[in-house]
Formats: C-alpha cells, structure tokens, sequence
C-alpha cells in the first residue's frame, strides 16, 4: 500500500495547499481514476473532498467525514465521536459509507449533530459521497439532525463507525 | 488645559469666530426610517446559508440587484425557509426560535412580513416539526391562486402542513412519509406534489378544510442511487424542470392527478462528459420562461459525491432544442436566479473557496456579466428571489 | 482653509491607505497638534478617528461621526440619518460635539439608534470625543440605546445635527 | 456503471479482498458528550465583544488559556453580562432575547450555568431593563459572602436589582440615578458603591428583604470632564484600583459606609507623558494581589476621545512603589485579566486592526509572551474571566 500512501499523501498535499481547508476541491479522484495507477473503487471527490488515507479527525479531509456536512466538533471542544460539554447527541442521525483505504474496507458511519448550542462556527465541512436529497432522509445531511431533541439549536457534528459496510 | 493647549484653543476660537462670520449653520438635520426603494423587479432577497457561525440568526437581506446596495434586512431565525407571495406583497418566513437565543422552549413560526415595508404583520404558530434544513427553496410553497402555504416538516418522519392564507389558521397536517419537497399544481389549489425515495413522485388532493380527499403514485421517474434528482425544481408553465445528478433534464408535470415525465434528455456533449462535467450546488437551477433558456451551475472532474461542488462554469441550455446554448466562467456559484423579464438578468450567489457570499449579475441572453457585489456581500449566501 | 484641506486630504488618505476603514488610527491630531502648522482645536483622534474635513457619511472619519460608536445605517439600506426600512428610530440617545472644520463651529450631534433587528454587521465604526463611561449616561456610546424601545435589538446608528454648540 | 468503471470495481473488490484479511476491522464507536476539562486556573471565559453581525448571539467562550484550544461555548444573548461566582462553580448570565430572534416579546434574565458541566441548571427572570452595554465586567456582581447578585439596570435611567441568591427571587431594585457601575463592599454583603457624574461615589446599604438603609455620597473624587475614571475598576484587598483617562491610579475604598480614596498617582514619566501615552482600551486593567503588579493598556499619541485605542504597549506598575517596572508590545489589547496563582500569567485579547479576537499569554512577571492563538479564536473578544 506505501505506493498508494506516497501518491495519496503527495495529492492530499496538493489538495491542502492549492486550497483554504474549508473549500477543499481535490484531483484525487482523477489521479486514481484517469491515472496510470491501478484504479482503486472510484473514491468521491467533492466539495470538502475527503482521502481514504486521511486520519486526523480535526481535518476535513479525514477518510470517516466522507459524507460529513457540518461543523468538526473536534475544533470546538469536542472529540471526532464526543460532543462539547453543555451540548447533547442528537436521538436520530445519517449515515455513509466510507472507505478505510489503510485497511481497503468501507465503513458504515453514523453522523450524529450535537445539540443545544448556537453554532460552534469552527472547522466547516461539507463532503457528500453517496449523500442524497431529502427524499432519501436517511443519507441526507443538510438537514438539523438535531431535530428530534428538545433543545434542537445546532452546534457541531460527529462521526462513529457502526460497522463495517462488507 | 495646558498652556500649549490654551494657546491653540484661543487661536481656534479667533479662526473659529472668523470662519463664522462667513459661513450660516448648517441646517438642523431630523431622523426618520428610509423608504424602501420600490421593487423595479430586479430587488434580490438572499438567505445566507446557515452562517457557520450563528445558526440561529440567520437573515434575509433584501439588496438592490443593480447595484448591490444592501436595502433592509430581516431575521430567517435558525434554518428558517422563506417564499414570496404570488402577489408580490408578502414575505412568508418559516422558521424556528428558542425563548433563550440557542436553548430553551422551542418555537416554529410562519410570520407574514410587508414586502413595502419589511415589518412582520402577523404570524401562524406551526407545531414544532418544521423541516430545519439548508436553504433550498421547495420547503415553503404558496398553492395556486394563493389560497394555501404548504410547509415542510421532518421529524425526520416527514408530513406538510396546511395554511389557509385567508385565515391564517393550519387547516391540517398531511403525511407524506419517504418523500420530501413541495411542487404546488399550477391549476388546482388544493393539490401538491413531492419526490420520493423509490424515484416516484406522489401527488395529494385536498379539499378546501385541509383534508386529504386522494394521493396517486407516480411511476419510477428517476433513480436516486446512479442518478438522483437535485430537489429544486423550477416551473416552466405547466411543468417542473429537475436536472439529475448526470445532468440529465426531467420535465415532471404535476399538475394532473397523478405526476407524468416527458423522456429525461442530457445537455451534456460527448467532450464534456469525458472530463465528467456535472451539475453542482444547493441550487443551481434556473429558467427563464421569456427567453426559454435554462441555467445550470456545472463543475469538470464530477464524480459520486460531487453534486454540491460550486460551479466553475453557468451553462445556458435552450429546453426547446435541448442544446448548450452558452458557457461562462463562474465564482463558484452555489444559487441561481433570473428576474422575470424579456432579456431577464440571471444573478448568482457565490461561495469562492474562503470568500462567502458574492453575488454576480449576467446579461441572460448573452452571459456577459454585468457586475459583481464585494466578496463579502453575504455571509454565506442562500436560495435567491427575484420578482 | 485650504492650506489645511490639502494637508488634512494628505493626511486622511495615509490614514485610510495605511489601516482598515474600521481601525481606523490616524496621526491626524499630532500633525495638527506637534506640527508646523497652525495648530487648530487639538481634534480628537482614537480608534476610527473622525476627520472634520471628512464628509462623507458612509466613511467612519466623516466630522460629524466624532462620537460614534456602532454600524453606520448609510451602510445597511439606511442615510446618515434615516433608519433602514423596517427597524425603527431609538426613543432614546446620546450627544456628541463635533467640529467641522469647512465652518470652524462645532455643532450638537445626536446619535440614535435604529432598532427591531439583529446588527446589521456593516461599516462598524467607533470615535469617542468627548465621550465619557456610563456615569455621564447622556455622552455615554456604548450602551444599547434601543433600551427604551419596545423592539430593542440593535440594528446601525444614525446621527443628527441639533444645533450649534456655540 | 461503465465498463472502465466495473473494471476498477472489481480490481478494487479483489484488492479489498486481499488487504481485509491483513486487518480486523476497525472497531465500533460510541458518542456521547466529552467531560469540560477541569479548571486548573487557567481556563479563561471570554465573551464575545458585541460581534458586529450577529448582536443577538453573543456568546461566552470557554478556552485552555495553556493552549487556546477552544473548551466549550455558552450563549451570551444580547449584550450580556457574566461574572463567576466566588466558590466558581456557577457562571452568572445576565442577559436579554427575544421571542422572534431579533424582534417580538423582551425577556431578561440572570442564568446559573454550572462550570463543570456548562449546562444552566435554573434562571431569574428579571424586570425588562437590564443594562443592555458593550461588555464590562462591573455591570453583574456578586456582593461579598456571595449573599446577593447585584444587577445593573439601565432605561437610561439607572439602578440596580438586588436578587437573593439563595432563593434566585429578585428582592428589590435601587434607584442610582446619575450612577453607573457596581462596586460590591469586601465586608458587608448588604452594601455596594457605584461611580457617578458629579466625579463623587455613592455607597448604599441595604437590609436582607433588599430594602435600601441609607446611602452615602462621597466627596468629589476624579473630574468626569478633565481626567475621567474608566469604569472597570479592579480590587486590592479592601481597595478598588481605578486609572483615569490621562494615566492617574485612584486607590478607593469602598468598604465603609462613605467611599474614601487615597492621593491620585501618575505613573507615566516626563517623557511618556511628552509622547502623550495614556491608558486606552475597554477593559485595559488588571492587578494581580501576588506580584502586587497593575497592568494597563497603553497607547501614544492620545487626545481627547483616545480612551478607547487597543493598546500598543502593556504596562506593570508597581502600586506600592509608583512606578512602571515593565513595558512590552501589544497586538492592539483591549482586556487585560491574570490568573489568581503566585507567578501569575496575564492574558490579553487583543483587536489588532481587522484581525478580530486574538488571545495572548504573557509571563505575569517578566512580561515575556508565552504564546498567542490563531487570530480569528474570537470574532470580538470581550472581558477575560480567570479563576
């Protein structure tokens, strides 16, 4: 995998560097896709393009934010799975299915908003692999999934693995 | 006063004297509130996009479309949803307020503001299940002949709610589970339309209380796994056009009992579909009835999970023809929207990467731009309105 | 005057070229005061300090804007001195003295708020002649003075001239 | 899917394949709500110096004053007040909302946020006229032996209410016309002064229903016009230290029935003096009872309406000895706090021009910067609580 790790690590370079961290537009997807490198499962490159090498989790590119749209609670008290304090998870959340590429497998991530605060306004990211509008709820993400509580002011989102997606 | 100080201040007082002699008083000057200019059809209401920062104050700004000169403003609250009247007299604004700014009793509200004045006249309070959802503009939706409002709600389990605009009052709540958006009959008052998640539309009757008296499923219209709709649809006469993630064009009739398509067809040449050019954004779709022509924001390089990438270019489509009629550069436009005129102009809230909310004015016959506001115009720019 | 307009022109464009609009600091008063020049009334100077040359009401060194603090209404759809369509004019304000130096006189500025909606976050601009904390509540800037109003969110500031101080 | 496509697929399949079986899979995660870290007397509250965009969602930032890693976040309405109680374990919110975001029905009210926990655990509604003012730290006080919360009212006409903070009832309210400000005494828990026009300070005694007793006006103590006071003042065992516009340290007791002050003095040399330093910012001062160091925020150049300049350069000031025993660069300070420990650090939030709300740490002793943060952590920056 290293040869995959150097080209992977040399694109997301480009990718941070030709772009503010927040309007992230990678070539990833067609360095793996048009390249000479033996194409991998076409990996989604979108607004806030996340890297399935990526493992920080305070940076929108981190493989598990692949369907991520949001603020990264990460950068505003929280962990990538744990809410800041004086906020709660919210009861429903989304989900995606992203692609692990240390381990070549996809997850299935669950999102969860946490609640009870005006925005957090830190570390926004948008990237929406297999996400779809609201007619398919269940892997939209612009809406408040912080809906169903009673305290449903927006704060920030987090991601925890539900399982692997086979 | 120091001695310097009492220097200068004598010689001022001597200048001033002097200066005086030559000079009256300038008038005494008196507040008041501006007028707001009256709408020559090119005024722009813009909701920004649930600002990253204050999710619970988000604002419609009312702006001057050739000038870009900011007019009023009014609060859209925390994911709030806003439609103008048919008439053009009323702002709807659907949203959501806590009684302690971001905590606290939560309420969901339509209130009516004066479009001549943006002062909220009156209000319906909502159960608390409004859809809070990013600006898309298909959540609050006037009936035809202006009888009814029909507000999105997401619990997430999903319904409409009815408003009879004459009284005021919610007449009812309408189950509409697996489905999402609003595409009011463009005849029939009491009739509504929604997108599903088994790529069907279904449309709902309803009589004159609020009562659901029938719905009717349409047949598979599209695949929302390999080729999803964007949600904003836009009327063209009788019709809704939708373009698909692909960019393939959908024009859905739903005016009758049950929704028709006509065969979806692709804007998209063979080069551009090599360099997978595909549309992107919140909502990147616009149609001019005057001159036929559909606006489109597209990005190179397309793949699944790019559909909300800001344009890097507006395509001009003619429906008729099926044909990309014009290409222009864009700054990463995230909303389109054209006045309703002969030669319409087409304007365009952009999200350039780090720079929120610019708003840019094109000719839309030629797609010269004819302006751009400064960067920062909005804070992060939302669905457009221009009457 | 001109002798003076040509310098303070000189001066106001440094202050402009070299700071932001908003903090705005200018050398204007040391030029008046430790200058060669005639020196006039020492002109106050702090953050966003007021030019009595200046006027131009959507420019913080406008002259009458000496003791303003707050967003200018000719900003956000409002003038100098009219609110914007839908906030309403504070009941209640505070005075400034303020020089203009086309006619040497200093008049009587009335600051007024406009209320009824969120600030309007454009040309934020603050100058504190003869400005004083709380205690001198009729001087006072930085208190909401949509207080006494029924809709009393602060939305821009307004001025108007009342008189001639004498 | 195209054919290159179901190529890549299946390669990729084979490919997954190969790499599962070198891994188990990840495992499964749980959210959950992280613990607030504890307070080892560096955790700062700083509220947000009224944003210029969003006035009716201020909030309060909890931030790692070791690392400027952002803790936790509160609102702070609209034009707040906060103070932290003596035992620090509730953060006093005195603040305002509205029933429609930025319009509709007025409610003041003082929340009780618990500092472990960030979550408010009970409220005190108060009369509609809190002192709604840019943020300084005199306007919500906690009297001595934490018995009551002193409130700062404003219609402009001024008082202040008086709750129980047993009960959280409000008891009364105590007209302080010409007044502002609260300076509660060190000793008795039913007296408070408050700085007023005529340059005298008012002492008022109050009884346990919260009943007025008496008050006392003192002699004239600073000129409001010539050399005013600025309104944060800061305690010294029994003393409040105050500096005036032109750089004079007022030590004032406020402890007895009838505010008493020593002599005046002047910390700023010939030469300073020459360069016309003088203080200037919104909450420029801070004293630190362990090194017995003030600190204040200076600028040059100053005239008349300068007081509110951010610093270019902080100061310490000996107050036994009078004199300036440090100097160090600012980036434009505009509130100054030290921690409460020997060998205290100093923080200040700094507004250097267009870069809002920048946090610095400096050694409280040798005035060396120990670090800064990014320089949008805030979007204002406001008074720094430190406990």
């Amino acid at each position: 995998m290293s040869l995959f790790d150097r080209t992977a690590e040399k694109a997301s370079r480009t990718l941070a560097r030709r772009t503010s961290r927040r309007g992230v537009l990678s070539t990833l997807g067609r360095l793996f896709v048009g390249g000479a490198l033996m194409p991998l499962l076409p990996i989604d490159r979108t607004y806030g393009r996340t890297d399935p090498h990526q493992t920080d989790a305070t940076q929108c590119d981190y493989w598990k934010y692949c369907a991520m749209d949001g603020q990264l609670c990460s950068c505003c008290g929280g962990t990538g799975t744990q809410c800041p304090p004086g906020t709660e998870v919210s009861k429903v959340s989304w989900v995606g299915t992203c692609l692990n590429a240390h381990d070549g497998k996809s997850y299935l991530v669950s999102y969860s908003d946490c609640c009870g605060r005006s925005s957090c306004g830190q570390c926004y990211c948008s990237a929406n692999v297999r996400e779809r509008p609201g007619y398919e709820m269940a892997i939209h993400n612009d809406v408040n999934w912080c809906m169903a509580n009673s305290q449903s002011s927006y704060h920030c989102t987090v991601s925890v693995i539900v399982g692997v997606a086979g | 006063m120091s001695p310097r100080t009492r220097l200068a201040a004598g010689v001022a007082a001597v200048l001033a004297l002097v200066a005086r002699a030559a000079w009256a008083d300038l008038p005494i000057e008196h507040t008041g509130v501006a007028q707001l200019k009256p709408d020559n059809g090119h005024r722009l209401y813009i909701v920004d996009k649930f600002p990253p920062a204050h999710a619970i104050d988000s604002r419609i700004h009312v702006i001057d479309g050739d000038t870009f000169a900011i007019l009023g403003q009014m609060s859209n609250g925390s994911f709030g949803s806003f439609a103008i009247s048919a008439d053009h007299k009323t702002l709807f604004n659907a949203t959501t307020f806590f009684s302690r700014g971001d905590h606290g009793a939560r309420t969901d509200v339509v209130e009516y503001y004066d479009t001549s004045t943006l002062i909220p006249r009156s209000e319906t309070l909502l159960a608390p299940k409004r859809a809070m959802t990013n600006q898309y503009s298909v959540f609050l939706v006037e009936s035809a002949g202006a009888k009814y409002l029909l507000v999105q709600n997401a619990t997430p389990a999903t319904s409409v709610s009815v408003i009879d605009l004459s009284t005021k009052a919610v007449l009812s709540e309408i189950e509409t589970a697996g489905c999402f958006g609003i595409y009011a009959s463009s005849k029939l008052p009491g009739r509504f339309a929604t997108l599903c998640g088994d790529g069907t539309a279904l449309t709902v009757d309803f009589d004159t209380h609020g009562k659901e008296v029938g719905r009717r499923r349409s047949s598979t219209l599209f695949d929302p796994d390999k080729d999803a709709l964007f949600i904003t649809g836009v009327k063209m006469g009788e019709r809704t056009l939708f373009i698909s993630f692909l960019g393939n064009v959908h024009s859905i009739d739903f005016s009758g009992d049950v929704a028709k398509q006509d065969t979806p067809w692709s804007f998209i040449g063979a080069a551009d579909k090599a360099a997978r050019w595909r549309p992107g954004g919140y909502g990147n779709i616009a149609y001019s009835p005057f001159n036929g022509q559909l606006y489109v924001g597209m990005h190179p390089n397309g793949v699944e999970g790019s559909h909300k990438t800001p344009a890097e270019e507006i395509w001009k489509v003619d429906v008729a023809r099926h044909v990309v009629t014009g290409r222009v550069k864009s700054d990463g436009a995230n909303y389109l929207q054209v006045s309703k005129e002969a030669h319409p102009l087409l304007f365009s809230v952009n999200v350039k990467e780090g720079i929120q909310g610019s708003v840019t004015r094109y000719d839309g016959d030629t797609l010269k731009v004819l302006g751009t506001s400064k960067p920062d115009l909005l804070e992060g720019g939302g669905p457009i309105w221009v009457e």
